[in-house]
């Protein structure tokens, strides 16, 4: 039977393969190397491809591509970027980290979520490698001092967290002594802010109702979650429901789960429900960590709202990525600059020593690192959803 | 008298079917000439080249290595289930998650409290495996214990969803201490007093060691009563039963025997992880480990072991651009020599593929040099060569790539449907299709492709031969 | 003395159908005794209450001890084995492994033992091994040399019913149920398993039930002869007073008349 | 009351759909005794061909047919497209397996079902689309039974997926087809002795369930919106509940088992807990397995000695 040819044959091949790899290079991240002075690797770790968020992903991947090409023509290196695609999930993460390490990259960018970080901390520490994430928030990412080599150029859900719960108090989003519903979707990134923002609403007077739901649910299974929160939980009391997750699509879910039930309630999601394809529930608030440039006047701001449409569509989202590879990028650059080689524990030392003026970064606050890799400054942005469906910056917080 | 010849020709009818003609026909009489000892001892010594001059401190590969023994591991301990006592268990993913997660929680701050990374139970490996061990060999008995009621697709269901059951219970269930869906993380390694593996490499020798003995102590198994009464049930469970065999209480073993072996498995995984998810125990796992045994061989030992090779090494090649190419257009040529005969068939349709590749691409990039202005996605000295042959336009657009993508399912339906001489013919465009497609779309995700890859290598197994590389054919009476 | 075994009023009914209706019977030690009857008469039914199978109402005792309740493997362990009219061969396995496979109960070592080869699991496997030559080499020249080693389906037909007699030896069992040896055989086949059926009690002491339809076997081999039919025993006695019987006669006539046809 | 009335209604709605995927699972089951692990990725090839279609005449919120078109538009192609791609599946992957040992189909199934998932990942990327339904099919549309809500769609879903089982029904007891089905699912060789073209009735057989698959997604795509490449396995897993629940190879069964399970589903997550759902719907399944095996309407199998 000819089929059985084919399938000795694929064999073969296998077996040739598994020996011809041995001497090819099989991992994904070694670097071109070029005629430039300063030539290395490094690698973004980000949901791209897989996962519930791959359009954040993408975002992130965009900004990041742009960042590379920006900071080689301006340092006159040659650094190329690896991709990993974590699919937002934990054990992804591991892998990807595993491989890149033992690649010959010498920092990375990411991963997008609090929990990959939690996952992959303790592995970057144990290789002396940098890496800088441009979207995890859990506050004990920093605190915790498992992860010695971690960064980020966000504020950490200690201060989004408590920017939102006093944005919902000052400006009265529900009515006093009213009861709000915090809904998280049983990972650590939110229920990190779960626990940040509960406190403060309870204090300022308010009921404050937990629920949560399985975040990995898809389909049908995921409806008959949200219909039954939206009925059993969102009663005439409830005047604000706070949706602290990594699923933009599923806020919408939800959202048109409300609207469907009848039900008028504010809608509040936090930066990871930022995305405006996808999170377009009129009347809601979606705060996030990084400034929405689309509009603003500065030359950097500018540089990369124009730059961006070559690797794809303009998101807040992705902002502070580019900010974060630029940081990498610009430690490697001044290693080179120094004399020495970009070696993983020269370009930590760099990134330690990272001091970018307000007006060079793309997040409107300079970017210096305190030694548990949090960010010296505090800011958090807050945008209002129009009823036409489009973000706007609320500047008064 | 009934005379001898005729009866012995049907007896020997059997092995006649089972003679092949050429070079595998000599491989598979060598394959049977060779004892076992000396396999194992075959498969000791391949062991130890790879660890000792191919990896040469490069974690990549130590990585692979250690995938490779562990999916053996695990399969070994299916095949005492499904390829021995025929119970067809589709929970064997719960075995070997309760065997890690239960090294995990003795190998962490699981007891302590999380967040702040303190307290905990740290175990030394001599307590933490046997404790993960036997508490999932009691898992097994329970399983077993439930599984009596069932017979064939029923047990294939009930353990299906025992093995959902479990992904899920570990996501939702305390999560203060099984970490919910962000999994338990920064695991002490197996250390016992200051000794610790700390290396990849390391676990990759313990593997090999645990690989080996289990490997020996399984033979010896199979070859004893107990081996022989799960074959037996496999066969006939009734006639097992009235042949002096206890089936219920064999049936019970063999689960209990595979979920230790998967526990075991279970430990080394987390341990070298240093991490756990629920995640890793989903069904794509399980179907990664059916895939090592029913690729290698039902039954059989060294098949299994097989199995855990080729699958891994695929996914491997697969996982990298420049070594999925050699992947491809290796299986590319193979599969043209072993379809195409004679020879000189092969060399026309070889001739007509490269000139309609060359003609095809001229007459594009006359037409536009856009359309042929991309460079092809796999490097190495592939690249070179192909520049002039593939068509692949200026920025390889995906929607481009999708088109060739389905073009070239559909062609590759068309041909199998087509014969004679047609088929020769429609050979020619779907081959350089299927080039295009690989240079144009699949290198640029090789993480989706080697998917779909595994996905067809699976079909066409089963397609070409069910009982898997060193499976021995069967009859299943029904 | 008693008889070796002994059935005492046992009935057994699926919903509505009666198979087998308040049956006595008995078979003494070193006895051939065979059960005919038309087809549906509960011949193998009667098999598979005995070796437990079924669990009839009534009592069946084994040299003096009752096998009610028992598991089947329990029963044989006890020294009934049976064969199978619709032969039910371990196929996958070897000539040799099936007949090891049925020493299972007469072995104790345990999966440790077995898996270091500890001294009992040695010598059981010695003890078995030729246990399964001395059994194959009842059968002459049929299950010799390169049979060992081939698995069971690629045997003849004649063979595969050889070998399940064969199997059933390796049992230990001091009684042997035989249901229907020569069926589907051609008359030297049948001739030869005639034979076969002789030596066995002959040379080896085994007691033997059996079944068959061919009424030259059944000729040739009882001691005596059992009719059933519709689950009832109608008669028992030498062949020639049950084929002489009126209602055995009738119970065949115009199903298979030519059946007592000499 | 408001609570249970409109559990109620998301339990049935669900239950509709899982019921429909549910019957491919049996009738498959049926007449191959193959489990079909590839069937709940029909369902989600259903869905994105829904979307596509909406797409295809001007996106959700700038339809140029009438919404009634277009709805019966996506069935009729959801229904026929993945009906053929079923058929193929059999063609190509199944059908040389008939006589294989049982778990080569098996794994082939779970082959065919990464194909489809990553194919479709390979072409239209791993992130999730939104049919936006409210965008042509508003709340406004909806009828209320104290303080509930009914919305149009939920109605749709209902009304056509009861119309199909009961067609489904009809098919099986009164056509020809349903005979030579009935038969080759009781005695293959049989059936092929007596006549009946067993590789057309098989063809047919994934054909129907394969295209109910496809509804079933357009209709989840209309009810819950979201679809992405991976919503086929759990879905798939919870139909195969449903169809077991119900007693695998019985049609009933299937569409009582369906129901069992969204209701059980909706239930259990608005009255004990959304997280333990799943388990408790899993732990329902292992019960009935084991008190009753071959399920609720199934036939046990008669064991001959």
């Amino acid at each position: 039977m000819h089929l059985r040819r084919i399938f000795a044959g694929a064999l073969g091949v296998m077996a040739l393969a598994s020996i011809t790899v041995l001497g090819a290079s099989s991992s994904a991240h070694v670097a071109k190397v070029a005629k430039a002075s300063c030539s290395t690797s490094i690698a973004i770790e980000a949901p791209f491809a897989t996962g519930p968020a791959t359009q954040l992903g993408l975002e992130q991947l965009h900004f990041a591509q742009l960042a590379v090409a920006m900071a080689n023509k301006a340092n006159g290196t040659s650094i190329t970027l690896g991709k990993d695609d974590t699919g937002l999930n934990p054990s992804l993460a591991t892998t990807r980290t595993n491989s890149i390490i033992a690649s010959k990259a010498v920092a990375a960018v990411g991963p997008a979520g609090s929990q990959e970080v939690e996952a992959v901390g303790p592995l970057y520490a144990k290789a002396g490698m940098a890496f800088v994430s441009g979207s995890a928030t859990l506050p004990a990412l920093a605190t915790s001092g498992a992860n010695t080599t971690f960064f980020r150029v966000v504020p950490d859900d200690d201060i989004q967290g408590p920017n939102d719960a006093n944005y919902i108090i000052k400006h009265k989003l529900a009515p006093a002594g009213s009861t709000i519903l915090i809904i998280d979707d049983q990972e650590a990134y939110s229920e990190g802010l779960v626990a940040v923002m509960t406190p403060i609403l309870t204090a300022a007077g308010f009921t404050v109702n937990h629920q949560s739901y399985n975040g990995t649910d898809t389909g049908a299974t995921l409806q008959s979650d949200f219909s039954s929160l939206a009925t059993s939980q969102v009663t005439s009391a409830t005047h604000l429901v706070i949706v602290p997750w990594q699923s933009a699509g599923n806020a919408q879910q939800f959202g048109q789960t409300l609207q469907q039930q009848g039900k008028t309630v504010t809608l509040f999601g936090t930066d990871g429900t930022d995305s405006p394809g996808q999170f377009i529930i009129p009347g809601t608030y979606v705060s996030n960590f990084g400034p929405d440039i689309s509009t603003s006047k500065s030359a950097v701001d500018k540089a990369i709202v124009k730059g961006i449409k070559k690797y794809g569509a303009y998101g807040a989202f992705g902002v502070p990525t580019w900010e974060a590879t630029t940081v990498v990028m610009n430690a490697i650059s001044s290693v080179c600059k120094a004399g020495k080689t970009p070696s993983r524990s020269n370009v930590l030392a760099a990134v330690r020593k990272t001091n970018i003026s307000a007006t060079a970064s793309a997040m409107g606050v300079p970017i210096q690192f305190k030694a548990d890799g949090d960010l010296v400054a505090k800011a958090g942005y807050l945008f209002h959803i129009n009823s036409k469906g489009t973000y706007v910056e609320i500047a008064d917080k | 008298m009934a005379p001898i010849g005729v009866d012995e020709w049907v007896a020997r009818s059997g092995d006649r079917r089972d003679q092949h003609s050429g070079l595998r026909g000599q491989l598979a009489r060598a394959n049977e000439r060779v004892g076992w000892w000396p396999r194992l001892l075959l498969v000791g010594l391949v062991a130890l080249l790879y660890g000792k001059v191919i990896v040469g401190g490069n974690v990549n590969y130590a990585q692979t290595g250690f995938n490779v023994v562990l999916y053996a591991i695990l399969a070994l301990g299916l095949n005492i289930v499904v390829g021995w006592a025929g119970l067809l268990d589709l929970g064997y993913i719960a075995f070997f998650g309760a065997g890690a997660y239960i090294y995990a929680l003795f190998s962490s701050h699981a007891f302590g409290n999380l967040p702040l990374d303190t307290g905990g139970v740290l175990l030394p490996a001599v307590a933490s495996i046997p404790i993960a061990v036997v508490g999932v060999g009691l898992l097994g008995l329970l399983i077993g214990l439930v599984a009596l009621r069932l017979s064939g697709d029923y047990l294939a269901i009930v353990t299906l969803f025992v093995g959902q059951a479990f992904a899920e219970a570990v996501n939702n269930v305390a999560p203060g201490t099984l970490g919910g869906a962000n999994g338990l993380f920064g695991l002490k390694g197996f250390h016992i007093g200051s000794a610790i593996i700390g290396s990849t490499l390391g676990y990759y020798w313990f593997a090999v060691i645990v690989l080996l003995v289990l490997m020996a102590l399984l033979h010896l198994l199979d070859t004893s009563r107990t081996g022989r009464a799960w074959r037996a049930l496999r066969d006939d469970p009734l006639a097992a039963e009235v042949m002096t065999i206890p089936v219920n209480k064999v049936k019970v073993m063999a689960f209990t025997f595979g979920a230790i072996v998967a526990a075991l498995a279970g430990t080394i995984f987390a341990a070298q992880q240093s991490s756990v998810f629920s995640t890793n125990f989903s069904a794509q796992t399980l179907i990664l480990i059916y895939a090592c045994l029913v690729l290698g061989g039902a039954g059989s030992i060294a098949g299994a072991v097989l199995g855990g090779v080729v699958v891994t090494v695929a996914q491997q090649l697969l996982s990298s651009p420049i070594d999925s190419a050699y992947l491809f257009y290796g299986i590319l040529v193979i599969v043209l020599i072993a379809r195409v005969r004679p020879w000189q068939y092969l060399a026309a349709v070889v001739a007509a593929i490269v000139a309609f590749g060359f003609a095809a691409h001229a007459i594009v990039g006359a037409i536009s040099h856009r359309a042929i202005a991309g460079s092809p996605g796999s490097s190495g000295w592939f690249a070179g060569a192909l520049r002039h042959f593939v068509i692949v336009p200026a920025g390889s657009p995906l929607t481009y790539g999708n088109v060739l993508y389905v073009a070239m399912i559909c062609m590759v339906i068309g041909v199998v449907q087509l014969h004679g001489i047609r088929r020769l013919v429609a050979v020619v465009p779907t081959v350089y299709v299927a080039i295009c497609c690989w240079e144009a779309r699949l290198t640029l995700d090789p993480g989706i492709t080697a998917q779909i890859m595994i996905g067809a290598i699976l079909i066409v197994t089963m397609a070409a031969r069910p009982e898997g590389l060193l499976g021995t054919r069967r009859v299943e009476v029904v | 003395m008693a008889p070796l075994l002994e059935l005492d009023q046992v009935s057994l009914s699926f919903g509505g159908l009666r198979a087998l209706t308040s049956l006595d019977l008995h078979v003494n030690e070193n006895e051939i005794v065979s059960v005919i009857g038309p087809n549906g008469a509960g011949k193998t039914t009667l098999f598979n209450v005995i070796t437990g199978i079924y669990q009839p109402a009534g009592d069946i005792r084994f040299d003096g001890t009752s096998l009610i309740g028992r598991r089947p493997h329990a029963i044989t362990g006890m020294g009934i084995a049976r064969t199978f009219q619709s032969l039910r061969l371990f196929l996958n396995m070897t000539v040799k492994e099936n007949v090891k496979a049925a020493t299972y109960g007469g072995t104790h070592a345990s999966p440790i033992e077995s898996m270091l080869r500890l001294p009992r699991a040695r010598r059981e496997e010695r003890e078995v091994e030729a246990r399964a030559l001395e059994v194959l080499g009842f059968f002459g020249q049929r299950l010799q040399g390169y049979r060992f080693d081939q698995p069971a389906y690629v045997l003849s037909y004649a063979n595969r019913r050889r070998l399940e007699i064969a199997r059933a030896m390796a049992t230990g069992a001091r009684m042997l149920l035989l249901d229907e040896p020569a069926a589907g055989m051609n008359p030297n086949e049948t001739h030869e398993i005639t034979e076969l059926i002789a030596r066995l009690r002959d040379e080896r002491g085994y007691t033997i039930l059996v079944i068959e339809h061919d009424m030259h076997v059944v000729e040739g081999i009882s001691d005596r002869v059992v009719a059933l039919d519709h689950g009832e025993k109608l008669t028992e006695g030498s062949f020639h007073e049950v084929s002489n019987h009126p209602q055995v006669i009738e119970a065949y006539l115009g199903r298979n008349p030519e059946a007592l046809q000499k | 009351m408001q609570i249970f009335i409109s559990t109620l209604v998301s339990g049935i709605v669900v239950g509709c759909l899982y019921a429909l995927i549910a019957l491919g699972y049996s009738m498959v089951y049926g007449v191959l005794k193959l489990l079909n692990f590839a069937h709940g990725d029909l369902y989600m090839v259903g869905a994105f061909v829904g979307y596509f279609a909406i797409q295809w005449f001007g996106g959700a919120t700038a339809l140029i047919i009438p919404v009634p078109l277009l709805i019966i538009f996506m069935m009729l192609i959801a229904g026929f497209g993945v009906g053929a791609l079923g058929v193929a599946i059999e063609r190509f992957a199944y059908r040389p397996l008939r006589n294989a040992p049982r778990i080569a189909p098996l794994i082939t199934a779970l082959g065919v079902s990464f194909i489809l998932e990553d194919s479709v990942l390979l072409l239209f990327g791993g992130f999730t689309r939104n049919y936006n339904t409210p965008a042509f099919l508003p709340f406004r549309q909806s009828i209320h039974i104290d303080g509930v809500n009914i919305w149009s769609v939920q109605i749709i879903v209902v009304v056509v997926s009861v119309a199909m089982m009961f067609g489904l029904r009809e098919l099986v007891n009164r056509t020809l087809f349903g005979k030579s089905m009935r038969a080759v699912a009781s005695d293959r060789e049989a059936a092929e002795m007596l006549g009946v073209n067993v590789d057309r009735t098989i063809a047919i057989t994934f054909f129907v369930g394969s295209a109910m698959a496809g509804v079933a997604g357009v209709m989840s795509g209309l009810a819950f919106g979201q679809i992405s490449n991976i919503i086929g396995f759990l879905a798939g897993l919870k139909a195969f509940t449903a169809a077991v629940v119900g007693g695998i190879g019985s049609i009933p069964g299937a569409m009582i088992g369906g129901l069992a399970i969204g209701l059980c589903e909706s239930f259990s997550s608005s009255y004990i807990s959304s997280q333990y759902s799943d388990l408790i719907v899993f732990a329902l399944l292992i019960a009935v397995m084991l008190v009753r095996p071959q399920g609720v309407f199934g036939q046990p199998p008669l064991q001959k000695v």
